[in-house]
């Protein structure tokens, strides 16, 4: 394994250690509970959307978990921050293909920015949970399908 | 077809074959070894012996627990092992694999976390009479625990199962239907996909052991329709050790866990258990890893050369088999069903079956002797036991040439 | 005594010893690997994987039923192994070793065929608060099913069992006090003969669980004196797939069998069964033969390096590692029994367990995070997970060493 | 394994086809059943023993088993008969070891006579019961100690 490929970079760290919109939101239109119950993982994301615009006003999250877990978390809603809904419904779905291994953003086009930083985990498929689970809660909020995710 | 238009057929080169398996160059007693034991154990490849020491030197760790890389490898090979066999039995997911220590575990399995839960005082469970021991016990125990009825549906002459007779037996009170694929002693290919149909039909659970049938020919559970099918490694060319099943999920979904310990559960605290989903919930504890990996093996080396070849070859094999055996003065083969895999199962009149083993051994020649862990068959065919030759893709027309010499000789030794 | 020192006394040539198992060498992402979870399971060295492939290449056969010669051979094999089995472990006579999958099954076999029979409504049964899921789960299912109460034997902050509170929990009404010899997650080396004398003294069975104690240090069941002695094969440098139990003949025989199927019935009707003795009572269908084997030859090369200088070295090690990382800030070691095996429970307050064995990896070190199928431990100790350094007598000082450099650059990292 | 090992050798085949001495006897002193449960050998020993000299006047036995245990069972008959008790305990301690490997009648000075014609059984260990339940039935009925044995 190369350098390159060492999962906990200095912006996991720093993310893990201060995690960014890290707070709840009072004013949410959406919000999740999501828990990875090998891990003890356990997030709850919260947006604000603009129904006529579609974009994601606001988002943040409280919670507890591994480091990525979090810095995956802390990212997301860096990344997402003015995003649109259905663009964020992309770079999902790109997310977590790249995690499983199945998306490969260095040889593929991708929406991903930095986001890239988490390829690292496809080695360890036992973890791929730790970095998906905020991207699973934040979809599971936008759908309002249910109120809480679960990786089991 | 005569004995020489059988052999020119044949649809496998065996000595490339042979070349795979050690074991079969061996001599014994200064004389070529020849297995027919393959009813009871198979023997091993070298791409499985190879695959499992490989794997043991270089690549062994724990798997589902361990997030360092040595075991998210295990683990991974332990799960595509789980998809080989689901391939292998046309199972829809591989989370309908469950593995175990072979076909008698997983046939407990079934009768405990099935069977306590869903079969009650007064309900009916339905075997055959021609199953091994393993599809006996489990559910003499299990009635006998519940007050419930254990029938049996009954064989002819031949050893086929008597289909009108299953017809009566089945009620709405049937909770489970539970037969082999193929009787290990007479070879009897069962008409499983009639037996799960009708079973269906009368809101009953199907259960299908497959210990003999999936080492011999092209199995398709979903084709089937069987609820459960179950298998052991050893029979099928992989290590000892292993075996599993195939489970419908939304019938395991809704069953007990088994055994019990790390793995199969979400959640433990002192007062109470969170069980996880099958087939988690079913594989408590370290499993035997290498030997998953191994069947992994055994399965790519099967599929190389084709279950249907191997089922053609075999059957070649039991007719070139059976007619040199009905030659023989004295010689009575116990199992002639129409449907039928390569087994044959002997009597002689003029012989007690274990010095038929014994002598046959002093030639060479591995038979098993004894009731095959099958003593209702043979009660029903009015045998104490029987001398049983189970063929394998391995075997050569010319070891059967060497088992009908053997056999009249013994004959003539014991008149 | 400080480090230096206790490398100089070192009983093992480790050079030596690494040099029979071969992923030892195998370097991982660049770096040399060191593997530190023996816990969960151990490497194979060369001699159990040789003959493993030797045995399947040239003489497997099934056991127990076959009476030609490659059987009588196998089941020679096989019985042998069950001696050494015996011997290892002072049982008096193999026939009180009965051979199962592992652990797991083997607490199984006795939660249910003991303990379905002789645990009634009111009756008690006493585990520790210190237990494997395997050690627990199986306890929980049978009290809730009979409606009897599981006691728990509470420890002390550094880990040790409270015998004072056990002797207030031991009545008349327990019927079976099963606990392990060595703790899976902080390494107590429980009182295991002090625990067997008083249970027999309120007139319970006892039940040990060994999967931690066996590989490590010399066991003699007679000197414990308890019922049962469980463990696991692939704990002990011998394949997976196998592990076994000693139960004392007498206590053996009053139980009701397990899994039920082949071999272990002495005749079977369609209407009753009658069951053999033990341990066959207990070994239904077709064993893990080659596993069997396996095993024999792990306790081979174990008794060839003695039992007492590998737990004499691993001691040493166990001190110079807990040294090494009582000096580091943040860390905190969870179980600090006075009597301890090689095992470090490690806890950051800094970084999440499955950050730390993520981390760890990186530098080619493999230690286990998480609950370690103990679930009730880390609630008493007030943890969520641990990362879990647990070692053999393959390891180095320096491997120590390393491990305690990359945990202070996880706690850099981290803060 | 060379020919002479064979197990199956006329003298055997021919008491297994024509056994001695098998019939039940009326008079006799002593007598036991025994049963291999595997192989379903089944055999009553009957003995008639003079008590002043403690020979063995009579044997003879009834049964249906393998070759094995009848040619075994009808050559300890003629063997036995006119022998005297004791001398028939040691020929039984000394064929018992034989079978099971534990005796070399090639090695060491024995009283078995053509008894050793079931050396070659040692290589079967599943089958010395078949050859030894003769000979357990034998010394079951001169102890007297119970009316069946059995070897399972
Ligand atoms: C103390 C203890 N008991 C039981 C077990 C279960 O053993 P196995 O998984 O081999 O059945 C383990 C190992 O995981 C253990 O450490
Ligand atoms: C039809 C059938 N069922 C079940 C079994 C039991 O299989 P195992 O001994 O591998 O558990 C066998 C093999 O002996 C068999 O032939």
């Amino acid at each position: 394994m190369s350098y390159d490929n060492e999962l906990y970079q200095q912006v996991i760290l720093d993310h893990n250690r201060k995690p960014k919109n890290f707070h709840e939101l009072k004013n949410a239109t959406h919000k999740c509970h999501g828990i990875n119950p090998l891990c003890g993982d356990d997030i709850t994301v919260y947006l604000d959307v603009d129904e006529a615009t579609g974009v994601i006003q606001d988002i943040s999250f409280t919670g507890s978990g591994c480091a990525i877990s979090k810095a995956s978390t802390s990212l997301m809603t860096t990344f997402l921050k003015g995003k649109k809904v259905d663009d964020s419904r992309v770079v999902f779905d790109e997310f977590h293909k790249m995690v499983l291994g199945e998306f490969d953003p260095e040889k593929q086009e991708h929406h991903l920015g930095k986001l890239t930083l988490f390829m690292g985990i496809r080695e360890y498929p036992s973890r791929t949970k730790c970095a998906s689970l905020a991207w699973h809660t934040m979809i599971g909020a936008l759908d309002k399908k249910t109120d809480e995710v679960s990786t089991e | 077809m005569d004995n020489a238009e059988i052999m020119e057929k044949s649809s496998i080169d065996v000595e490339n074959i042979r070349a795979d398996f050690p074991v079969l160059s061996k001599q014994i007693g200064g004389k070529p070894f020849i297995y027919l034991d393959n009813g009871a154990t198979t023997q091993k490849p070298q791409a499985v012996i190879d695959r499992v020491s490989q794997f043991d030197s270089e690549e062994y760790g724990t798997v589902r627990r361990g997030s360092y890389r040595l075991c998210e490898r295990s683990t991974q090979l332990y799960e595509e092992a789980r998809q080989k066999v689901a391939d292998f039995l046309g199972a829809p997911t591989k989370q309908e694999i469950v593995f175990t220590s072979g076909t008698t575990q997983s046939i407990n399995l079934v009768a405990h976390s099935f069977g306590r839960k869903f079969v009650n005082a007064g309900d009916e469970v339905i075997i055959s009479n021609i199953e091994h021991h393993a599809n006996t016990v489990p559910w003499q125990v299990l009635c006998e625990e519940k007050g419930a009825k254990l029938k049996v549906i009954p064989v002819n002459d031949d050893g086929e199962l008597i289909m009108e007779e299953y017809d009566r037996l089945l009620t709405d009170k049937t909770r489970i239907v539970a037969v082999n694929h193929v009787s290990n002693v007479l070879g009897t290919i069962n008409p499983v996909k009639e037996i799960t149909v009708k079973a269906h039909k009368a809101g009953a659970k199907v259960l299908i052991d497959g210990a003999q049938s999936m080492p011999h020919m092209k199995v398709d559970v979903q084709d089937i329709g069987c609820d459960f099918y179950t298998f052991s490694g050893h029979k099928m060319y992989a290590p000892s050790g292993i075996g599993g099943m195939f489970g419908r999920m939304e019938v395991m979904e809704t069953m007990s866990p088994y055994v019990t310990g790390g793995d199969m559960i979400l959640q433990v605290t002192l007062e109470k258990t969170i069980f996880a989903k099958p087939p988690a919930r079913f594989e408590a504890g370290t499993p035997p890893i290498t030997q998953v990996i191994g069947l992994g093996a055994a399965i790519d080396y099967l599929d190389a050369i084709g279950m249907d070849r191997i089922f053609e070859y075999e059957k070649s094999l039991l007719d070139y088999g059976t007619r040199l055996l009905q030659e023989i003065d004295g010689l009575r083969i116990i199992g002639n069903a129409a449907d039928k895999a390569a087994i044959l199962s002997i009597y002689l009149e003029s012989a007690h079956p274990h010095d038929i083993i014994t002598m046959l051994d002093q030639d060479g020649i591995a038979l098993r002797g004894g009731h095959h862990c099958a003593q209702p068959t043979m009660i029903r065919f009015g045998v104490p036991a029987t001398a049983r030759a189970s063929m394998a893709f391995y075997n050569k027309f010319e070891e059967l040439d060497a088992l009908a010499e053997s056999l009249r000789k013994i004959i003539k030794f014991f008149s």
